[in-house]
């Protein structure tokens, strides 16, 4: 979330689409009732299902699955039609205004943008530049060639927006044919009802109103699509355009759908990063500073304006990293031990893991908490992968599907005794047995304390995997074995080894320096052995440590921050900076700097959120100024200081997409639709790619895969948790598929009756919930059916011990399609067939 | 002591006077649903299974969301999932939190035949004792909203207590701590009368619901639950809410005119009996008498 | 007051006084009211593990934490000083309590040995024991110094670290640093997913 | 096969001391369990009825108790009223004395029993009370049952419980007129009434002055020889 849960109560106007927060975040959902209740906001909801969200909007559009970047391309192409953009906001805070190289070619019918290359199913995106001079080459991401040219420092520019390769302008282009007949054809809505719904979120800038503010809320329903990065884009596009980002009640606000993924997003649990949103060195880096150098930006802008450009610290982020992980082993001789760092040159993501598995690269596999057969895609693949698995470890509080592949329903006792895999079953402790830190959606760091000691027979998760790795030291220690240095190395200094005190563990994420220090502009002075108050301290020198910079200032001097407790407001925007802390340096929204005009003024003075204060010459305000503190409006910084650019990205320059510089829509990779209307040669995204194992099954509707499906969480359910417990089972006791009136009128159904939903994959047996929920759609003239179905049962549980449902998990049915940003499969359409079983 | 006497104000088929009737100060609380905003999340009722401690006991799939029919014993809190398609064609998902209304004149307290079984305290809580319940289940005869539930092992009967121990102790019930979106409200009587009032107001002016109105129905004296409706001429839409409930006719007259014509009755036969006795005396005095004078 | 005692209300009745005449004690209970469950219950200030809201929640145990009281859940509640959740909680929070409670908890380490058709216990030492010598002896077999250009890469290819939604940002700190250590590049988090 | 004008002759039920066997065993029998029920189901019921006399309840062993003994008793009294009706629905027809025998109630509640025309073996008002405590006895049980499962019913078919209530109090009320008009007449009014359920026999003398017509039968006299 650029914002925060909140925040959302000063929105006037809410899109919620590619979520469903009233079934997933019901208490975060609160804060769009209160915007309702107090502001007479409008809550327009775009979904494939009429949710629990729809049953409380003002405005609600049955979507065919995936077509959200057509609604929202045409949605561009309207309010620029009509003029209901910020053009001050857009004309200094964003690319608009930026000239694009005369070579960057926009997808029209072919589909692809300019340097698409068909052999590698890739783009050479170095026309996806601007014009200008001045740069260095740019960064590339693990698996994507390097080499391209850089964003040129100086930007050609035009800030009447009239220059034709203007990125205004462009876009203007790539979304003609976005029309509100299109999209109709493509997304199933009706043209009256589509404008209506392009009127309405478009009313905030009626007429020039700047005050206004609208927000757009996302979660998994944009996300997990071959172009999940590219629909939130869009939004976010949108967003730019009328000026909403940055401002109170505004933003892209992703909800995540888990307690602390923002905080394993953040803390890098993921393969391309390293703590801190830093990017893993590749091969070809050769060295800490050819790492450095290609991960840290230069700025790029119009000639007379300034840029922050705070990537450009990243050395300080990187050496202090290296400095908490190997301490007095990191020094500038050995490059802060670059050499530790495995080198990343391609996709290990999630699919990816399985994929490899099933090809015998992965032999060993830690599961802590993650349920992997269930969550997919393709189940069956996952089961088959562990069954080629040496040794498999889980963590886990309850007895789940992974841990259990070998004996998944259909596996005979002699094929039993074939499956090779060893697996070891660890009883973690439960969340109230354990303390640390969480990271909501809203980047709020906050403390749990442990209310109940950990049941005998358990052991703590950090306790695991310190006595795990331990055990692994001693063993290298002992016996020698291949390159030691970094496991024997690592810093474990913590006054209990075996089970370390994650409140020890905060203090070195935070870090701490290891040399007398003193701010310049202030005078503050810390001192050696003391910890780092934010990381504006961190040091490329060695002399400070930070496990993550982001997070540096959670535990400073002054205690751990994260447990602080004081839900004063005095501004009542919602900002509450004394409640817990919240990255980066207790800011709570984000680009705040674009709340205000350029020159420094709120622009809506009932919801001040930070402005120039001309007698101190200094940004002020309720929140923490996301800008530098002493810059001028005259100076024309751009309040989007982590870009190279300053401004936001109407257009994604270079390496900032793998599949194009504007959304561009395609339909899913199963779709019941054999052309993309949009643009007729190009039906897929060009750049994703299939996997290739014999489990890898994609249907069409040749195939006769006609109906398209989704799938999605209950509110009363929790993924694969609450399958144990009771009170969960008893408000929704069985699994079911969720099917429209007609369809199931087509089949001769009633709701109750068993059906069998196959994909290209497997099959899936539920109870049929009919409901006027689900409409049949018209798609391009052709009836089109969708159905939907909750993922929350596999094999075991409470409903499925008792036997009493048929132990499919719904990810038999899922593709292994990924987006080609993000690397999230396509959880959220596919196709299917639906038969009586 | 967390209930005293002085806070009862009504008690069921009770033969004395009530301790706590128009001794007290004490302000009607009040739970308002707004049903505008209820996503239904059944938050509530899982907040009310966990704060009662009640048993978990099994459901099964019924084509709907809605977790069971229909309340239990164990269950005293349901929210009612209905699909409405509007005369324009648009769809509404309407859910209405359905539990014990408390009403100021309730129906199970007139029809219930234990003394103190039923009490209302002076705050409007309507509270089953259980201790005194017999199971007789004329509570649920006298309910015009299908509120009371049998145990069958305990042979008592149970419902919502509108969280009375918290209440008690100054606290909201457990379902209206829950509610995330806020659809649920604690309050005085008059402030969520006052409260439901300009919401409904809201929904008139701002969200195009021109029925929008307030439910707190006078058959039954007003109810200590009220709710926001955005079609209060159509309650019935949202599961069946009876739009002018009151008690029963026939527990009115049951209890009204037909018990005292047959207390009446009774009384005033055995009092005929006994002056037809004292004027006429018996047929003969004694047996002997029969015989026919004269002999035979 | 004293806690322990019953405390119930009986109400002297004119009905009941026919029956006393005989010895009975015929006076029902007219407010017997369940004590609150919390008055004197622990309070612990947690966060709630399932979405990413982050509702504060007051976890309620048993006793007052004296040594001799093995801590129990009594009850789990909503925060009302949380900013975001303000003490609302959704039916997955509301019922955390059965999440603590629960009897399908797994309390035992166990090993699904290769062929094997069913679980076996072991012991927690002997199976840290066995997964460090697999590491190591995986690790040690695929080890990737350097790839065909001749770069170095030192990386472990043939291990995978998943890490669930609920670990903490320590938790995942940890994972993050000791197995970035061990050269895995396999490292996913539901993040991802 | 009787003779032409008699009204009876059955002189075998003329016993010792000139008395005439009344009532059998097995009728006296569940005359009593009849009676002994139905003074259970009244005490209880006119303790749920009204909260004046609930202390009934709490001294027959507290409301719960007869809460749950309530309808196996009703039960038990139907049953006994079910077999009332086989051993005397065949004697309980309405004829035409009957008619005359309402129209001298009069008399009949002056005492002056010489003036009312000849009953038989039951007058008019005992058919009457019988009729009415196995209709009754109907309704009670149909209501009653409706009342003793009321949970089960559903919520659609709420007026089955709303007829019940008032069915089941409303035929309460009747029966418990007719049973007090019956024990005062059986106790206070006629001697030898109450003996007669006790001992099964009254004497000839009571079946003369009560139930001349019955006594015609057994002792044989003719119509003519009246």
């Amino acid at each position: 979330m650029t914002n925060g849960w909140v925040d959302i109560k000063n929105a006037d106007m809410i899109l919620v689409m590619g979520g469903n927060p009233a079934e997933n975040h019901p208490c975060g959902f609160k804060w769009v009732i209160e915007a309702k209740r107090n502001r007479n906001a409008k809550l327009i909801v775009v979904d494939p299902r009429f949710t629990r969200t729809a049953s409380v909007s003002d405005f609600f559009a049955q979507i065919r699955v995936g077509t959200d970047i057509a609604f929202l391309g045409g949605l561009i192409r309207y309010l620029i039609e009509n003029q209901r953009y910020n053009k001050e906001y857009l004309v200094n805070f964003t690319n608009a205004g930026f000239i694009v190289d005369k070579e960057f070619k926009l997808p029209e019918d072919e589909g692809v943008f300019s340097g698409f290359d068909e052999k590698s199913l890739s783009y050479n995106r170095a026309t996806w530049n601007y014009e200008g001079s001045g740069g260095k080459p740019a960064a590339a991401k693990p698996g994507q060639p390097a080499g391209l040219p850089g964003l040129p420092e100086r930007v050609d520019f035009d800030p009447t927006l009239q220059n034709p390769r203007c990125v205004f302008q462009l876009l203007k282009a790539h979304y003609s044919r976005y029309t509100p007949e299109m999209v109709e054809r493509v997304t199933g809505i009706p043209r009256e009802k589509y404008l209506q719904a392009c009127d309405l979120f478009t009313s905030i800038r009626k007429d020039g109103d700047t005050k206004k503010v609208a927000t757009v809320i996302y979660a998994l329903g944009w996300t997990q699509h071959s172009f999940g990065t590219q629909n939130i884009r869009t939004a976010a596009m949108i967003q730019l355009l009328m000026g909403n980002v940055g401002r109170a009640g505004g933003g892209v606000n992703a909800l995540r759908g888990h307690s602390n993924i923002q905080g394993a997003t953040d803390m890098a649990g993921i393969f391309d990063n390293l703590p801190g949103y830093l990017k893993v060195p590749i091969p070809a880096d050769g060295s800490f500073e050819g790492w450095m150098k290609r991960i840290t930006p230069t700025p790029s802008k119009p000639g007379d304006w300034a840029s922050f450009n705070y990537w450009s610290n990243t050395p300080k982020f990187a050496v202090s990293l290296m400095k908490a992980f190997y301490g007095d082993a990191a020094t500038k001789q050995n490059e802060w031990a670059y050499d530790y760092l495995p080198k990343v040159d391609r996709n290990y993501s999630w699919v990816n893991i399985w994929d490899n598995m099933y090809n015998g690269v992965v032999k060993g596999l830690f599961a802590f908490g993650m349920n992997g057969v269930m969550i997919g895609p393709d189940s069956n693949k996952n089961i088959d992968a562990l069954k080629k698995a040496d040794w498999v470890v889980v963590g886990e509080i309850y007895p789940d599907e992974t841990s259990e592949f070998w004996r998944s329903p259909g596996i005979t006792q002699e094929e039993m005794k074939k499956i090779q895999t060893t697996v070891y079953r660890l009883p973690c402790a439960g969340f109230a047995e354990k303390d640390g830190s969480f990271t909501n959606s809203a980047r709020w760091l906050q403390w749990k304390n442990a209310a109940l000691p950990i049941p005998p027979g358990c052991r703590s998760d950090q306790g695991i995997v310190a006595q795990i790795f331990l055990k692994t030291r001693e063993l290298y220690q002992k016996e020698g074995g291949k390159f030691p240095d970094p496991i024997l190395k690592l810093t474990w200094a913590y006054t209990n080894p075996s089970d370390p005190s994650l409140a020890e563990v905060l203090k070195e994420i935070n870090g701490k320096t290891f040399a007398d220090a003193e701010d310049p502009a202030t005078k503050q002075q810390i001192k050696a052995g003391q910890q780092v108050p934010s990381f504006a301290w961190l040091k490329d020198d060695g002399t400070t440590s930070s496990g993550n910079w982001i997070y540096c200032g959670a535990y400073t001097e002054a205690g751990n921050l994260t447990m602080r407790r004081d839900p004063a407001d005095p501004s009542g925007l919602g900002v509450h900076p004394n409640w817990a802390w919240s990255w980066p340096v207790n800011r709570r929204v984000l680009y705040n700097r674009a709340s205000c005009n350029v020159d420094g003024k709120p622009w809506d003075a009932t919801r001040k959120q930070v402005w120039w204060n001309e007698g101190t010459q200094k940004w002020a305000g309720v929140d923490v100024p996301d800008f530098k503190a002493d810059s001028h409006p005259k100076d024309h910084m751009g309040p989007f200081i982590m870009n190279p650019e300053g401004v936001g990205r109407i257009f994604g320059p270079l390496g900032a997409f793998a599949d194009g510089p504007f959304p561009t829509f395609y339909e899913p990779v199963e779709s019941p639709v054999e052309n993309n209307l949009l643009h007729p040669k190009q039906r897929h995204s060009p750049v994703v790619r299939r996997y290739k194992t014999p489990d890898d099954k994609y249907g069409s509707v040749k195939d006769g895969y006609t109906v398209i499906c989704t799938t999605y969480r209950l509110t009363e359910h929790y993924h694969y948790w609450t399958k144990n417990n009771p009170m969960n089972v008893q408000l929704v006791p069985e699994p079911f598929v969720e099917i429209s009136e007609e369809m199931a009128a087509e089949m001769g159904l009633q709701g109750g009756e068993r059906i069998k939903v196959s994909s290209a994959r497997g099959a899936y047996i539920a109870k049929a919930m009919v409901t006027k929920r689900i409409k049949a759609m018209t798609i391009d003239g052709k009836k089109t059916y969708q159905i939907g179905i909750p993922i929350h049962w596999g094999y075991r549980g409470i409903a499925e011990d008792e036997g009493k449902t048929a132990k499919t998990p719904v990810n038999l049915l899922s593709p292994t399609v990924v987006d080609p940003n993000a690397y999230t499969p396509e959880f959220k359409g596919f196709l299917v067939k639906v038969e009586k079983a | 002591m967390s209930q005293a006497t002085l806070r009862i104000q009504k008690i069921s088929a009770h033969s004395g006077t009530v301790p706590g009737e128009d001794t007290q100060r004490q302000y009607q609380v009040c739970k308002l649903v707004d049903t505008t905003t209820c996503i239904g999340c059944k938050a509530c009722e899982v907040a009310c299974v966990e704060w009662n401690d009640m048993p978990f006991s099994p459901t099964a799939f019924g084509n709907t969301y809605q977790t069971m029919p229909e309340t239990r014993w164990n269950y005293w809190n349901l929210i009612l999932f209905n699909e409405h398609e509007r005369e324009d064609g648009t769809l509404q998902w309407l859910m209405r939190k359905h539990q014990c209304m408390h009403c100021a004149e309730p129906g199970c307290l007139e029809a219930c035949p234990a003394d103190g079984a039923i009490v209302q305290y002076t705050n409007g809580i309507v509270d089953f004792q259980q201790a005194n319940c017999i199971g007789c289940g004329y509570c649920i005869t006298g309910c015009p909203f299908n509120i009371p539930k049998f145990n069958n092992v305990t042979k008592r009967m149970y419902k919502c207590s509108l969280c009375a121990d918290r209440v008690s102790e100054g606290l909201e019930p457990a379902c209206i701590k829950s509610c995330p979106t806020g659809c649920l409200h604690f309050g005085s009587k008059d402030d969520m009368t006052e409260l439901a009032g300009i919401r409904a107001k809201q929904l008139r002016d701002h969200y195009g619901y021109d029925k929008a109105g307030v439910y707190d129905p006078p058959g039954v004296g007003g109810t200590g639950v009220i709710y926001v409706l955005h079609d209060a001429t159509q309650p019935e839409l949202y599961g069946g809410l009876p739009s002018n409930p009151s008690i029963p006719l026939a527990v009115k007259f049951w209890k009204h005119p037909l018990k005292w014509l047959g207390n009446i009755a009774m009384v005033g036969g055995l009092i005929g009996l006994f002056v037809h006795y004292l004027k006429f005396g018996p047929k003969a005095r004694e047996e002997a008498d029969l015989a026919p004078k004269g002999g035979a | 007051m004293d806690a322990s005692r019953r405390d119930f209300l009986k109400v002297a009745t004119v009905g009941g006084t026919a029956a006393a005449l005989f010895g009975f004690d015929l006076k029902p209970a007219y407010a017997e009211l369940r004590r609150l469950k919390i008055a004197r219950a622990s309070e612990t200030r947690s966060t709630c593990p399932y979405c990413s809201v982050s509702c504060g929640v007051i976890i309620y145990t048993l006793g007052d934490g004296a040594k001799n009281v093995t801590k129990q859940v009594v009850h789990v509640e909503g925060d009302p000083d949380h900013p975001i959740n303000r003490g609302t909680l959704c039916p997955k929070g509301a019922s955390l309590q059965q999440d603590i409670l629960n009897e399908r908890r797994l309390l035992k380490p166990q090993v699904r040995r290769p062929g094997g058709t069913d679980w076996e216990d072991i012991s927690w030492e002997q199976a840290i024991g066995e997964i460090a010598q697999k590491v190591k002896k995986t690790r040690d077999d695929t080890f990737i110094e350097t790839d065909a250009a001749g770069n170095k890469v030192n990386r472990c290819e043939s291990i995978a670290f998943t890490g669930g939604c609920t670990d903490t940002n320590e938790f995942n700190y940890l994972v993050v640093k000791a197995m970035r250590a061990l050269g895995v590049v396999h490292i996913e988090n539901q993040a991802r997913v | 096969m009787k003779p032409r004008g008699m009204i009876g002759y059955h002189p075998e039920q003329i016993i010792p001391h000139d008395h005439i066997l009344r009532y059998s065993f097995k009728e006296r029998m569940n005359h009593w369990i009849a009676a002994g029920s139905f003074i259970y189901l009244m005490l209880t019921g006119l303790a749920f009825w009204t909260p004046w006399l609930f202390w009934i309840a709490t001294m027959l062993g507290g409301a719960e108790l007869s809460r749950m003994l309530h309808p196996w008793i009703g039960l038990v009294f139907f049953v006994s009223v079910c077999y009332m009706f086989t051993l005397w629905a065949s004697q309980m027809n309405f004829e035409p004395v009957d008619k005359e025998w309402w129209n001298s109630l009069g008399h009949y509640i002056r005492n002056q029993d010489d003036q009312m025309p000849p009953a038989g073996r039951y007058n008019a008002g005992q058919k009457l009370l019988f009729w009415s405590f196995f209709i009754g006895g109907l309704l009670l049980l149909a209501s009653g049952l409706v009342l003793w499962f009321t949970e089960s019913i559903p919520w659609n078919l709420r007026w089955l419980r709303y007829l019940a209530v008032i069915v089941h109090a409303g035929t309460a009320l009747l029966t418990i007129g007719n049973f007090m008009i019956h024990v005062y007449m059986g106790v206070f009014a006629e001697r030898g009434a109450f003996g007669s359920v006790i001992r099964g026999d009254v004497s000839l003398a009571f079946a003369k002055r009560y139930h001349p017509g019955w006594y015609k039968e057994i002792v044989g006299e003719t119509e003519t020889q009246k």
